[in-house]
């Protein structure tokens, strides 16, 4: 074991956490899941949540959208079942209100969670944001980094997981986003499929930058007493440290077959959980519902980088998904 | 919003599956003492705490029944593992705790404590089942700025019944109901509502008893109603308990779960 | 909620645990799941092993197999990834060793799980026991009640999940098992598809009697000391309490969809959870990694059984599949 | 095999993320007094303990290193999580345990004690860092059947050394080795292996230093080694800790963790 004997802040022996998605570079690779941050403010009332990575904010649809009937959750062991079914104020509404109240409280690249019930309603909601950004650009840096295209919300009837789970419909949605913008491209994956390699390997040929590994597991939980479904939509999609086994193999899986950039997502509740994903060859990774157990969750595993970094010998983040890529 | 840990310092039985908790909180005099204005906690009746319980992963959101300066009391039922393991911790263990969350009654319109619109104000409190404790700091509150509450509590059975002595030593008038007829009148809390005097309605319980409550009341006649739903974070993040209102759709747990009578979608 | 009054032996009021499945009665659900139960012999020197309504043996091919290099199990939150890989003595030493031992400790129909690398073997299997058992016959009830075919071992190459993605080698191994054996025969199914309905129907289409729902999820952890695998076969079969909500979907999902009797299995620890598989329609459980982490762990669930059923107000376990079947 | 509550008589730490725990025993005198022949145990040097801790799922297989009539005293490290949570329980706390597991070491061919056989021979005893545990009892029985063994010890460093003195009050000679030379001979115990006489050898410690021991050894001397594997269940159910010997497939957890030099395939 590698122990810490020079202080953090002589620069060079300081681990260096810092990654580059996309080529746009983040100071660590830590960024929140979308749907477990909202637009932001729930969580710049805590801490400075300029220390993140990034964060995906939550998925956008053209129009508002009350999102399923309740309940929307369920408690299951190590984790939890959710069917909100992309509640959000719709784009125009994320323009106008959040995206100018998110600009006053995080100063790095956001990156965009877009979704919808078909490909023109993915590239509806990508072209507004491209061109309200580049009227931002005027002004300052672009706000958003990224469009991370949801393909695998298992919460919604049209659109969402019947994308993700077919290469032909999750290239037409990867196209469709393509054409409207010039930001790098995610498609975030659905891990309810036979071959998740086959669905990413048709979004990098169609025209994605990086990929988001993985959305919510489909699960179900019954109440005993009433003996019905706890969930009003009666499945929903099964998150938390559970499934860490299971995104950690689909981002293995993805790392050997695409060139793209993978981001691990699915369980991460600890700086060990970002290294492992980070040595299974993510470039970044996405913290989901540990932020709705613990809201400084993210703040306490990039503050636990550097430690745990120097206890297995790590010197900088970069180097674990190299060494993963040429295994 | 603050994250806090704080120490059980007593812990009672008070009927059928039901708890009291006192729990200390973690520098005393956090709630009303001299701190700084950021550190001072302000708390209004119908918030409430998220709770950590060792064995469940999602926190237990429990209302907040009563509070000092340095401490906060909850009550509670063991309806799962998780409660079920709090009901058994000791004096002197600690509990992870995001505090105070919700938006809590809105009293402003009882204006200031002594003034005459006080003495005559006649609102109705209304608690069913797991929906009392908060009613007891309402009441409470309401008698310190010179208001006299009525009190309806709602119960399944005699053996489900508490803090009805505690309402009474507030001063309140309390008319006890419970379902099987064991204790006071036999039937359900609108049954109490007929011949009572009230000109404002508060109300926490189950959503058929709000409904049935709401039903009952004059139309258009004030009041607030406070909710319960299945949450995730509880602290405005996941949007799962979100509730559509005539005002659109709202976070129970943020702009919640106290609705106005006047927007509340049946 | 229903209290207990009367006492457990009145058997008017005591509840009633036994089910029927494929027409073979049994005294309780609850079986133990393949893989996780030997030939029986390491519990039947714990306990009275005739308390189960049966288990399922460990999958036997027609060749001994060593199985997987070790490290061939791995820790997770709430579970296990294991890649034992099939090791079994091959059917020929199961018929002549471990059959005949089971017999003086087990009185009961067993399950009889088989696997192979192509359908011919799993025929081969199949018929060897169907043969042997025949001969048992003559002396005494028959010893194997069910053959329980794995197309769904997610730990070897040819065989086993590759049958199980695709519904027509899911059929062919169904079909070539059925033509061997009166017996009832039962598609044991992995969740590691994109719907797993669609397995289930071409097997009940190719003469399955039953389905058991779920095999283990692929997973895969690394150990952040050396940054590899923890598994030497690198991926495994994930089980554990953590899956229990992607059985329950699955159970319910196949239960909408086929005609044929499901058995729930995956993270099944408590006798709430064999209620909660019941209501979601399963006709009985199987037991799996909960047997490894205490050995006692069917027979406390079995003895549980009676008390949680009573406090839920359940008079016969049959209630519960019958009302979800209808629901 | 028993399924036992243990209660922690005491815990200390011996050096280096390495801690020594006394377990009592449900039923004092369970190991040797006059219960019925079902409840007694027996137990031999090289057997295990698999534990139950809070946070892992699977069990934590640890070697039993000692035993008196009512207590077992294990050796672990902390490697992770639930080992890490383990060191910090207090005197009084209870372990779920799985015992005694595994074959242990057959010391059959010593003889009756004090018959001529037994002063005669000349084993040597070779532990290597969480192997040194199983050979302290296995020394310990060696020493009261009248054999004097000879124990090499090997270490990392001198901060990772336990138990020599341990050793020597059991009058066994022993020799220290570490890698880095701060403590006993610089090397690895095949470094101490030259010039010692003995005509049989166990040894426990990680499988490349058991090749090495085994390479260094003449061959065909009478030899038992203890081997460590990942393990599932740990009481033969999950076929998860497997080995290939010259005499086919064994289970590690069942027909090993001992095997005899002359059956392990390397």
């Amino acid at each position: 074991m590698v122990r810490e004997t020079a202080p953090r802040t002589v620069p060079t022996t300081a681990p260096d956490t810092a990654v580059t998605l996309c080529g746009i570079e983040m100071t660590n690779p830590v960024m929140a899941a979308s749907g477990t941050f909202g637009y932001g403010r729930e969580f710049a009332d805590l801490y400075d949540i300029d220390l993140l990575g990034s964060f995906s904010f939550k998925g956008t649809t053209p129009k508002p959208r009350f999102g399923n009937e309740t309940p929307r959750i369920a408690e299951c062991t190590e984790g939890m079942l959710n069917s909100v079914g992309l509640q959000n104020p719709g784009v125009d509404a994320v323009i106008s209100e959040e995206l100018p109240a998110l600009a006053e409280v995080f100063h790095k690249p956001v990156m965009a969670n877009v979704c919808g019930g078909c490909p023109e309603d993915y590239a509806e909601v990508t072209e507004k944001l491209e061109i309200a950004d580049a009227q931002n650009e005027a002004q300052r840096r672009p706000q958003i980094g990224w469009i991370e295209v949801n393909i695998s919300c298992p919460n919604v009837k049209s659109g969402g997981m019947v994308f993700g789970t077919d290469p032909k419909a999750a290239a037409s949605v990867i196209r469709a986003v393509r054409q409207k913008t010039k930001k790098p491209v995610i498609a975030k994956l659905s891990p309810n499929v036979t071959d998740i390699t086959e669905i990413g390997r048709a979004c990098e040929a169609a025209g994605a930058d990086g990929l988001t590994a993985i959305n919510t597991l489909l699960g179900m939980r019954i109440d005993l007493k009433s003996r019905r479904p706890v969930l009003a939509n009666t499945m929903g999609g099964f998150s938390g440290p559970a499934v860490f086994p299971v995104a950690l193999r689909a981002v293995y899986q993805l790392c050997r077959t695409v060139d793209i950039p993978v981001i691990g997502c699915g369980g991460i509740a600890s700086a060990e959980n970002v290294l492992e994903m980070m040595m299974a060859g993510a470039a970044a990774v996405q913290v989901g519902s540990a932020n709705l157990v613990d809201p400084y969750a993210c703040k306490g595993i990039i503050e636990e980088l550097p430690r745990v970094m120097k206890q297995y010998g790590i010197k900088a983040l970069q180097e674990l998904t190299a060494q993963a890529q040429v295994r | 919003m603050k994250n806090d840990i704080m120490t059980i310092q007593s812990q009672r039985r008070l009927a059928e599956e039901t708890y009291e908790m006192v729990l200390q909180l973690p520098h005393a005099g956090a709630l009303t003492a001299a701190h700084t204005p950021a550190q001072k906690q302000h708390i209004l009746p119908g918030q409430f705490l998220n709770i950590r319980l060792d064995g469940s992963y999602l926190r237990r959101p429990i209302s907040i029944c009563e509070w000092t300066e340095d401490t906060l009391t909850i009550i509670y039922k063991t309806v799962g593992r998780g409660t079920t393991k709090m009901s058994r911790m000791q004096t002197g263990e600690k509990l992870d705790v995001l505090w105070p969350l919700g938006n809590g009654y809105d009293l402003s319109s009882f204006g200031e404590s002594g003034s005459v619109s006080q003495s005559a104000a006649q609102p109705l409190l209304i608690g069913g089942g797991a929906g009392v404790p908060p009613m007891f700091g309402l009441c409470r509150k309401l008698v310190e700025t010179g208001v006299q509450p009525k009190v309806i509590l709602g119960f399944r059975s005699a053996a489900d019944v508490f803090y009805r002595n505690e309402f009474e030593t507030l001063g309140a008038e309390v008319i006890l109901t419970t379902e099987d007829g064991s204790a006071g009148i036999k039937g359900f809390v609108t049954d109490a509502m007929d011949g009572i005097c009230y000109d404002s309605l508060f109300a926490c319980g189950p959503e058929a008893m709000l409904q049935a409550v709401d039903e009952k009341a004059p139309a258009g006649m004030p009041g607030q109603m406070s909710f319960e739903r299945r949450m995730g974070c509880g602290f405005g993040a996941c949007m799962g308990c979100s509730c559509r209102t005539k005002y659109g759709s709202k976070r129970i747990c943020v702009e919640g779960p106290v609705l106005e009578r006047s927007e509340i979608v049946w």
